[in-house]
Parts: structure tokens; C-alpha cells; sequence
């Protein structure tokens, strides 16, 4: 099997997904002939031509807002936004319009659709390069919502949400696009939308991730369990609408002691919809808090963002004040 | 330099000098007729029923039929229509029947949408109709993309969007025109200059307020039409509609119009409009006008005229009858269409609240 | 004191501010000579000219993109958005510059700003005349969310939004504009942002809500505590960031149980944030999980918007699960 | 109609037949050489030290320094200057500092804005240099509020904002002159047409690529200005100024230059796009023609130029060494500015974070 890393195997999901279904359509900004600022659509003009691959003005709320009624008449928008932090301008035509097109038209109409856009920080991009908005779609019904943080997983779950007949929000974690590195089978196969993969298994604690915290998160792991002699079971979200709520109550079954580690702000972030349900449904199974390592409350920083970004510092005191509660 | 506005048929029902009549048969002509005609009595009926509160809601769009009904009759039935909230008449055009506008506005079990949208947010997918939302100018991107597919497609298909004066504010409009432009998309984007966006007067909505002007800036084709002619929508929107067919891009129609009515059942104008305004308006009403230019051509009798009212009115009295008669939606309802299957969550709010509803 | 609804409040807040300080404007669309599709800017135009009080082409956007430099050129906008559910136009200019304005100056520049907008179904609004988006600002770093429940803290509180150097959403509960009513004093008076109001103490469980939703709760409580000789305590949050944490934390103290009880969406929704940190802070106290009473995971709907949203049943239900655990 | 492009001297600095020099002091002109090249020795060293990872990036904008200086030149110090990435030549010519400046690119104690964002997002309330931010478009609206307020107070002060060609495809630039027209805002609209907005060149960002045209749409007047041409641009600059101080609304400038570089430090335009279309850019280059025009007018020399350039080099070069002798901010100013005090959820996670980096 070839290896390649995250960028490699999204370009190459969509290729393999633009050869076997003409209906897939590839656009956005520095998305056609120059294969986007991350290269991740590179070739693909050249293979597919200019109709369905291509560059468009400079617009978010029209990348969408077409990709929709592309999506209505017949097409499988897959469209790229630049950064996540550039998708506010679309953002009208994502919660009010891509999500409630099924409901609202009785399912007269739908928008099969994936909007593809690079989260995250860590690559010193400031405000406005680092942004992680996923409590934002998972808070709007109507959406899936998916991120993945292997090349592995980057291209079955790719493939799996153009053939969703939903409209998926697909984050990347661009902190890893290159420096996530592993085997990636040839063509076609799919990795199922709302299934958590338990990455390692674990006794005495559960941490559930996603994207490129479940690196920082292993690397932490890797080396508080060699220090301190104990089991953390780590689960890859991967899909975080509708999320695998089965395998994390299971997790906590065993452990009962669970943090949630996710790079976005904490006030109304995704963790507290895990926290929280962890503690309506397996109250009693809990031995500690569940307890959240999250992004700042502050808009993304640059020179600090390390400081910003969750760490093995605070990974390894959070598991600290679980274990000894 | 501006262009002028064009017309077919002045406001006393009189061809204009040397315009070119479309060619339409006469059935065509009474079809057009009965359309506008059938819109505005079944606009009435439903301001009516709102009043009574048997309906929650209306927007009506007296005055602007021949804009909503001459483009929409343009078109051909592969051509999607994306509408604003103001244009049931041209889904009427379309075939789309009043007992389904009627089931859902009452949101009953037989509503095609079930129940989940206000009074004229309908779609068809088999009419190629899009669904109505209620924000503005939302549609219109959706409209480009359509159009967009069908060249990536090589279909034929054009796209006709309406949209209000106010919608010319949107940044949607813009964005939308702008890639229009840039793609040559086979769109029509229809702007209902009805010369009100609630309270405010398109002179406050824009300093531009020639709107077809607009167009320049994408360098697309602008026209402007007496939006209370029929003929001269139906024949202008051809022509954009045959132009985008041929690859030769989009065009911008201002069909210049007017609200005689309020915004919606919820609106009182009174508040903030003058009365000889609308009187001025009144006299320019394109169904008067077109019906004067029919009975004069000899398609059309005052007989036949009160016959038709006749129709309509037993035909929207029954209608409403029969529709009353249909119960809201069943509670599964609620959860279905979020995705295109219900996910776990969905299925504990379902089971919780039927568990509720059964105690 | 006068008796005054919501509505009448709202507009003898702007009234007493525009009166104090003459860099307070106000405008929307259908805001000036209309006086606003709820007429809560009423006769503002009339005393204080087109100036000050004035009509706005319709673009959310430039509203709130315009808002912004107002606020940076001394004056303090109050910018009315005509319902929440076509606020997200803005949603860029909202989250990407007037929240983050003051931290990514160093303070240079700030945004003293208020975003007025009626939220919340109950209605017969469908989709569009009924969201409630609260969650979406508040997990936004750089904003402040207030909504008031009734005439005489939303004077007091919007008085206190205009006088706030943050940008401030302050969501007014539409359902009950004209229903809720109350004596209102004259003149000038502020309430606290960030202090929430205990409505009715009791021991056997708490609720914690907030805007239109605190009238079903009070109406449910009142019925429920007669019935089933319970009582429970209420608190009203009024300001959703920054939330006053401990008044809730002191009464999770006394009863053990809570609930949240809100209408906007429940998977991501304001409660899950209350839930978190309740479990998180204080799950030594907790002698139930803390539950969530919601509005479905569903766009909101038209005909069945009452069994969308919360109400006595619901609530109910939850306290007897919670008393009964 | 296309109006004529604006000039004032031509590529070879020589004086237009018939065009008519602003009223500027020699040491005006001076002031705007030295601008002009101090920005371009700026850009430079700075690309070369982000390519020794001394810094984390950079934006240039060597090509386009007329464009950006001629503009601000023309302005009073009470007019706000909204900019966006590219235009730290308008700052330079308000008195913003050099040492400033580095300070913001290294993130360090000193910067004015507490290293919370990346290099070229400046910011100076003094100097009434509205803040830098990343998203094309969004800083539009804000000179639009800006200059809405000085209507509303009835003070003088005009707002100019800077953006690219590509951020005319947005509704933020939309909704801005729309508004801009309605309530004639003393806002002057300054689009820098570069020809690119990263890889897409402006023929594929909109059909109108007349981009002054699209005034039009706002009825709010138009110019086009050869953007290499500084005492073009300030001629056309000090026009729309003194216009909105008289009440007479906005204008929007289109600027016809080229961005000659890189995108930023992360581009490399050799993907996609031809060198002869870059070296055609250079024969027009805004600063040697300007140069040549200086020495020819004999109010400067080979030797002084020299001189400068020494001067310059030795200027940036002391000051980058005093800058990167500054460490990093401290780990409180993370959580001061989020909100005017530091609410609880805040003090909170700073506690955390203090505690674990003092173990
Ligand atoms: C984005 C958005 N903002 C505000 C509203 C409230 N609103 C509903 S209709 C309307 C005026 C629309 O005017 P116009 O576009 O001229 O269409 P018309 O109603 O005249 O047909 C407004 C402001 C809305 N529906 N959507
Ligand atoms: C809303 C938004 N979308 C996308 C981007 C990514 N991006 C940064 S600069 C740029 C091109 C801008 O071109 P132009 O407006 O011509 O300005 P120039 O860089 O040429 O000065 C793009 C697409 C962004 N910053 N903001
Ligand atoms: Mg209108
Ligand atoms: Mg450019």
C-alpha cells in the first residue's frame, strides 16, 4: 500500500470519487488550475477539465450557495473553503439554506454536497488561519459533520460523505496535512459516517478527540503511560454528527473517567455536548468529572498559540485530577 | 445612457406602436388571463381566511401578476423556477394546484412539505419548483447553481430566480451575478420592482434605482419591462431564456411593478405609505389592462369573464372545504428529512415525545 | 410605576439613552419612520430625527459591518436585526471583526455596539421567525448575550448593554413581547450584565432558563409544585456570557437536582454548556444527572411548533425523573 | 462609455501633454520617493527574513506602492485609513513607525497589539489606522460606518479603505457602496486592481473587468487611475476627499497596478502564472518612473538616491536588531481584550495555565 499523507489521500478520494460518478464537481478559490493553497485538488483539472474543476470568483456565499442549486440540479458539489475561518460569508446559505433544504421541501429537494475546509491552528496563522467552527454546524440540524486525522480516514470518510445524500461539513486538520503520514489503500472504500474508533485501549482513563488533538493526544498518552504506569483508552471521534455515542458510553462504562480534548474554545464547545451527555446517561458510572481540555475563551492568538492549543501539559494534569479524584 | 422600458400593451389595454405582439395562440392568451386572474381572486380569499384565522399567514402579490406569470409561462417545463415568497402565481403557471397550495398553507397531513413551513413556502421537485424560504435573496445563488449544472451537464435547462427590489441590497444578488458573469450561466435573474421592501421605498433602498443598471457591473445583459404588461414579460423572458440557451449567458429583467397591497397579512401600509401612490398604481393594474386588450381583440367577453369568477369562486370555496377537513401532520413527522434517516439522537427526542404524547 | 410589555421597555431604554448621550443611533431595516415590524423603535425617529434613528437597505451585513465602524468612530450603534433567523448575513462581521476587534487591536480599537433581534418560536413563524442562535455567540470569545425575560429587565438590562464597552447581542424574547407585562420605572436604571435572578427559591430541584422560555417554566413550576407539593427553584440567567456561575452553583448546592430548560436546539445547545460545567464543578453535589429540556434537533417546524418546543409536559417529566433518580 | 485612466506622468516619468501637476511642495515630493522606495526596501528584507525563518510570514507589495501612498498622501490625519493585508505604505505615510511595525511582525512585549496576530495586521487608534485583518472584504463595511458617523456627528473626517481586485466579488464590497450611495457617505473606495488575488486573474473574477464600471451600480461616481502613477493617485485621492467633505458622497478608485511578487511569503506565483505578463509590469514600475520624473525636474540625483539607500539599509537594519532582542508577551495579555475586564471563565483558564507553567 502507498503512503501518503493527509493532503495525498483527499486528492486522492476525490479522484477516485470524480472517475467513478461524473456528477462530482470540484471548485473553489485557487482550487482549479493552480490545485488549491494546499494542493489538495492538484491535477484533478488537468485529468477532469475545466467544467469540473474550476476556480471561482472570490466568494464563499456563492461557492455555496451554487454548490446548493448545483446540489438540487443533479451534481455533487464538493467545494472547497480556503480556511475554515472564511466560512462565515457562506454561512447563511450553510444553516439556513444547505441544512433545512431537505425538511423544509418535505424532501422534494435535498443537497447532497461536501464542503471541504482546513481547521485548526498550530501553523502560526493567527485570528484568522487557525479557526476550529465545528460546534457551530453541529449545533445546526440538518448537517453532518465530520473530521478526520489520519490519511487513512481522511479518504474513506471523504468518500463516504460525497456519496451521503446529506450535505457534510468536512474540516481537515491542516495542522497534520502533511506530517500525518500512513498507509492508504488504492481506490475505493469507505470509512462509515458515525463510527469513533478506539485508537488505543485503556483501564484507567478515556479521552475522546478528534482531528489534529488526537495526535498531540496520542503523543501524550505515549508518554504519560510509559511515566506513570497507567492505560488511557483514546477514541477518534471522527464523524461528530450524528457521533458514536455507543462506543464512548462504553468506554466510560470501564473507565469512569473521561476528558474531552478538543482545540476550539471551550465555552459551548463540542466537548460540553459529550460532557454532558456523559453525565445525563452514565452518571453513575463516573468515578470523576467529566473534564474538558479545550481552546481558550480568547479569539486564536499568534505568538502564544502554543500556549493557546491544548498540550501535554494540560493532558497530563487533566488525567492527574481524574485518576485522583 | 438608459435604455427604455419595454412594453407591449399600454396601460389602457392598447398595443403600443410598433411593438411586436409574441406568438401566442389564443388559448395561450386566455391561459395567461386565467392564471392572473385566478392568482389574485385566490390572494383575496386568503387574506380573508387569515383575517378569520383560519390561516396563520398570507403573502399576497395583487398587482404583480403579469410580472410573476408572464416570465414563469416563458419558460419551458425542464427550466427550474427559484422563487422568492411572492410568486405562487408562477408556480399556478407550472400546474402546481391550489389543493396543494391549500394543504400547505394549512401545514395538514397532506402538505407535500408536511407541515413545516409558513403559509407560501411551497417547492415541487417534480414541477421544478425550489422551495421557498423566507430569507431574502437567499434563492438566488441557488439559482446560479442550477443554471451552472446544467452547463457542466451540457443540459438545456435555464434557471429563472425572482427576487424583490430589496433583494438587489443582498450580498447574495451580488455574489450571484457576479459569477454569472464570470460563467456565463443560463440564469434569469427576475427582480419584481414592486417599489417596496416593507416601509422602505426603493429610493431609500438604493441610490441606483434604475436596477437594471445594475448589470453592468457584471457585465451582464440588463433589461427593464413594464412589469404590468404580460406580454412584454413573457416576450422579454423568452428572449433571456433563449439567449441562455444558446451559452450566450445571463440576463437581468427589472419588471417595474407594484405592491398595491401590504407586505404580508402581517403589514399594515397605511403606516407608511401614501394613499395617491398606490391610487397612481391602480390605474396601471395588468389584469384590468390585459383583459380591456382581450375583449378588444375578440378572445374574450364580459360573459366569459363572469363565469370565470364564477369558477374560481366555487372552485376555491370547495377547495377550502375539502382541505379544511385534513388534520395537522403526525408527530413522526417532526423528526423525518433532518437527515435522510433519523440518527440515534433524533430517535431518543422522537421516542421521548411520543412517550409524552401517549400519557 | 407604569405598567409597560416588553416591547414598550425596549423602546423607553433607547428613548432614556438616545436622551443621555447623543452618540447613541439607532437603525435597521424598517427601523426609522416605520419604527420597526415590532415597532419597538417607534417614534424614535420623531424626537430624535433621521440622523439618529434612521432605515437601512436591506443587508444584515453592512448593518453590523457598518455598526462596526460607527463604534470605532465614536458613536454607539444599536442596530436593530429584524428576527435572529436572518442575522447570520452578518455572521461573519459579527464573529470575525466586532468580536474580535478589541483583542486583535491590543484595545486600539474597540466595537461598543448593541445587536438587537427578537428570537425564539412560539409564533407560528416556521423556520425563519423562530430560531434562537444563542449558542453560536456564546461560543464566540469577544461578545456578551443577554436576554431579558420580562418589560423591566429588558429595560434594565438593554440600558446596560448600550453603557457596555463589548459588543453586546442582546436577543429580545418576541413570543412574549406583548404578553409579558410589569411595572417598569421611569427614567434611568441598569441591571448587572452577568447576574442572574433566583425567581423562586425551593429544595427539591432547580431550573435554569432564560427569555421566553422562563414564562413556561414559572407557568409549569407553579402547576407542578401545587400538584405535587415540590418546590423548585428558578433562576433566570438573563446574561448567557459571561453566565453567573455562582448563583447556580449555589443553588445546585441546596437541591442537588437541576435541569436546564431552553427552546434552541439541544445536541450543541446553550444547556450543554450549564450541564458541562455543573458536572464538572460540582458533581459531588449532583444527586441526579443534570438534565436537559430542549428544542428538538430538527429545523424549527410550522404546524407542530408546540411540540417542538418545551413545555409543561416536558417539564414535568424532567423534574419527576430528576426528584425520582 | 469607458472613461480615460488617469494619469499624470507616464512609464518613463515623463509629464502628460496637457495634464496638470498637483499642487505639491519638492519636499512633498520627496517625502512620497522616499515612502515609495522605504516600503519596497521594507518588503524586501522582510521577504528574506521570513525565508531565513527569522519571522513567520509577510505580505509585499512591491509594484503597487503608488497606488497605496499616492492615496494615503492625499488624505488629512483626521481621516481614518481602513486597510487591508497589503498596505502598510499608507501606515508608513501617517507616521507609523518602523520600529512598530517589527514589533507587530515579531509578536513581541513591545508590539502595540500584544502578538495576537500575524505579521501585517497593525493597528494605531493614534494614527487613526483602522486594524488589519485576514478575511478579503470585510474591512469595507467599516470605513462605510466610519464615515456614516462623520455624517452623523457632523464632523470633516473622510474614510478611505484599501482592498484588491478579488475583493469586489465579495458582498461585503456590495453592500458597502450600496449603502455608501443611499446615505452619501464621505467614503472613498479604493481598489487596488494588482490583476490577481492569489492564482485567479481578474478576467476570471468578473466579466466587468472595468472595475471602476461598477460604480454605476450605486450610482456613486467612478474613477480609474494608472495606479503605478503616485501623483496620479494622489490628484484622483485628494478629488474624491475634498467631494465627501463637501457632502457630495462616495467615489470608488480603481487603482490599474500589479502586484509584482508573491502573493505572500506562502505563494509562489511560477504555478500559475507567466513571467512575460510580469516583466511587461516592470517597465511601468511606480517607482523608477517616479524616480526619473525627480531627477529630471532636478529636485533630485543618482547621488542622493544613493545616499538614501544607505540610509535605509542602515535604518532597517538597526532597528530588526534591536526588535529581535524583545521577547515574546507574557501570558497574561492572552486573556486581557477578549472583553474590557477579564470575566471569570477567563480568569479561570488563566489560573490554569499559570499554575502549570510555573511547574
Ligand atoms: C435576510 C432578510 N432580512 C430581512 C428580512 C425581513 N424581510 C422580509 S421581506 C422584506 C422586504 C423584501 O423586499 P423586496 O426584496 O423588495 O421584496 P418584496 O417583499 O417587495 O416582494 C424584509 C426586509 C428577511 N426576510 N430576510
Ligand atoms: C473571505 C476570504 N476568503 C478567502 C481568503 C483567502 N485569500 C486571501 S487573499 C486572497 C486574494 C485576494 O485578492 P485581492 O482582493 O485581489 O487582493 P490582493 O491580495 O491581490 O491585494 C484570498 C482568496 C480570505 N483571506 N478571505
Ligand atoms: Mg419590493
Ligand atoms: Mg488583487
Amino acid at each position: 500500500m502507498p503512503k501518503m499523507n493527509i493532503i495525498q489521500a483527499i486528492n486522492d478520494a476525490l479522484r477516485v470519487e470524480m472517475r467513478r460518478d461524473d456528477r462530482v464537481v470540484v471548485f473553489g478559490e485557487d482550487v482549479g488550475k493552480f490545485g488549491g493553497v494546499f494542493r489538495a485538488t492538484q491535477g484533478l483539472q488537468d485529468e477532469f477539465g475545466t467544467k469540473r474543476s474550476f476556480d471561482t470568483p472570490l466568494s464563499e456565499t456563492a461557492i455555496v450557495g451554487a454548490a446548493i442549486g448545483m446540489a438540487i440540479n443533479g451534481l455533487i458539489p464538493v467545494s472547497e473553503i480556503q480556511f475554515a475561518d472564511f466560512i462565515y460569508p457562506a454561512f447563511d446559505q450553510i444553516v439556513n439554506e444547505a441544512a433545512k433544504m431537505r425538511y423544509r421541501s418535505g424532501a422534494e429537494l435535498s443537497c447532497p454536497m461536501v464542503i471541504r475546509t482546513p481547521y485548526g491552528g498550530g501553523i502560526r496563522g493567527g485570528h484568522y488561519h487557525s479557526q476550529s467552527p465545528e460546534a457551530l454546524f453541529v449545533h445546526t440540524p440538518g448537517l453532518k459533520v465530520v473530521i478526520p486525522s489520519t490519511p487513512y480516514d481522511a479518504k474513506g470518510l471523504l468518500i463516504s460523505a460525497i456519496r451521503d445524500p446529506n450535505p457534510v461539513i468536512f474540516l481537515e486538520p491542516k495542522r497534520v496535512y502533511r506530517a500525518a503520514r500512513g498507509e492508504v489503500p488504492n481506490g475505493d472504500y469507505q470509512i462509515p459516517l458515525g463510527e469513533a474508533k478506539v485508537l488505543v485501549e485503556g483501564e484507567d482513563a478515556t479521552i475522546v478527540t478528534y482531528g489534529a488533538m488526537v495526535h498531540t493526544v496520542m503523543d501524550a498518552v505515549d508518554k504519560i503511560s510509559a511515566s506513570d504506569g497507567i492505560t488511557v483508552e483514546v477514541i477518534d471521534l471522527r464523524t461528530l454528527l450524528p457521533w458514536d455515542v455507543e462506543t464512548v458510553l462504553s468506554s466510560v462504562e470501564k473507565t469512569g473517567r473521561v476528558a474531552i480534548v478538543h482545540e476550539a474554545p471551550r465555552t459551548c464547545g463540542y466537548g460540553a455536548e459529550i460532557a454532558a451527555t456523559i453525565a445525563e446517561k452514565s452518571l453513575l458510572n463516573l468515578q470523576a468529572p467529566v473534564l474538558r481540555v479545550a481552546g481558550l475563551d480568547t479569539p486564536f492568538p499568534y505568538t502564544l498559540e502554543h500556549e493557546y492549543l491544548p498540550n501535554e501539559k494540560r493532558i497530563r494534569k487533566v488525567l492527574n485530577d481524574l485518576i485522583n479524584y | 445612457m438608459r435604455e427604455q422600458v419595454q412594453r407591449i400593451i399600454d396601460e389602457n389595454g392598447k398595443v403600443i406602436d410598433g411593438a411586436q405582439l409574441p406568438d401566442l395562440s389564443e388559448d395561450d392568451l386566455i391561459r395567461l388571463y386565467r392564471l392572473m386572474l385566478f392568482n389574485r381572486r385566490v390572494d383575496e380569499r386568503m387574506t380573508k381566511l387569515q383575517r378569520q384565522g383560519r390561516i396563520g399567514f398570507y403573502v399576497g402579490s395583487t398587482g404583480e401578476e403579469a410580472s410573476i406569470i408572464g416570465s414563469a409561462f416563458a419558460l419551458e417545463p425542464e427550466d427550474w423556477i427559484v422563487p422568492c415568497y411572492r410568486e405562487v402565481g408562477a408556480a399556478f403557471a407550472r400546474g402546481y394546484g391550489l389543493f396543494d397550495f391549500l394543504c400547505q398553507i394549512y401545514g395538514n397531513t397532506q402538505d407535500v412539505i408536511k407541515g413545516r413551513q409558513m403559509p407560501c413556502h411551497w417547492a415541487s421537485r417534480e414541477l421544478r419548483l425550489a422551495s421557498v424560504s423566507s430569507p431574502v435573496g437567499t434563492q438566488i445563488p441557488h439559482a446560479l447553481g442550477m443554471a451552472m449544472a446544467a452547463s457542466i451537464k451540457g443540459t438545456q435547462e435555464v434557471a429563472l430566480t425572482f427576487f424583490g427590489d430589496g433583494a438587489t441590497s443582498t450580498g447574495d444578488f451580488h455574489v450571484s451575478c457576479n459569477f454569472a458573469g464570470v460563467f456565463k450561466a443560463p440564469v434569469i435573474f427576475l427582480c419584481r420592482n414592486n417599489h417596496w421592501a416593507i416601509s422602505v421605498p426603493v429610493g431609500a433602498q438604493t441610490a441606483q434605482q434604475d436596477l437594471a443598471e445594475k448589470a453592468k457591473a457584471y457585465a451582464i445583459d440588463g433589461v427593464r419591462v413594464d412589469g404590468n404588461d404580460v406580454l412584454a414579460m413573457y416576450a422579454a423572458t423568452r428572449q433571456a431564456a433563449e439567449k441562455a440557451r444558446r451559452g450566450e449567458g445571463p440576463t437581468l429583467i427589472e419588471a417595474q411593478t407594484y405592491r398595491q397591497g401590504a407586505h404580508t397579512t402581517s403589514d399594515d401600509p397605511r403606516a407608511y405609505r401614501d394613499d395617491a401612490e398606490v391610487d397612481q398604481w391602480l390605474e396601471k393594474d395588468p389584469i384590468c389592462r390585459f383583459r380591456t386588450f382581450l375583449i378588444e381583440r375578440g378572445v374574450w367577453s364580459e360573459e366569459q369573464d363572469s363565469a370565470l369568477e364564477e369558477e374560481f369562486q366555487e372552485e376555491i370555496r370547495a377547495a377550502i372545504e375539502e382541505v379544511e377537513k385534513i388534520g395537522p401532520p403526525d408527530l413522526d413527522t417532526l423528526f423525518e428529512d433532518v437527515l435522510d434517516e433519523v440518527p440515534w439522537h433524533l430517535e431518543e427526542q422522537r421516542d421521548e415525545l411520543k412517550s409524552l404524547s401517549d400519557q
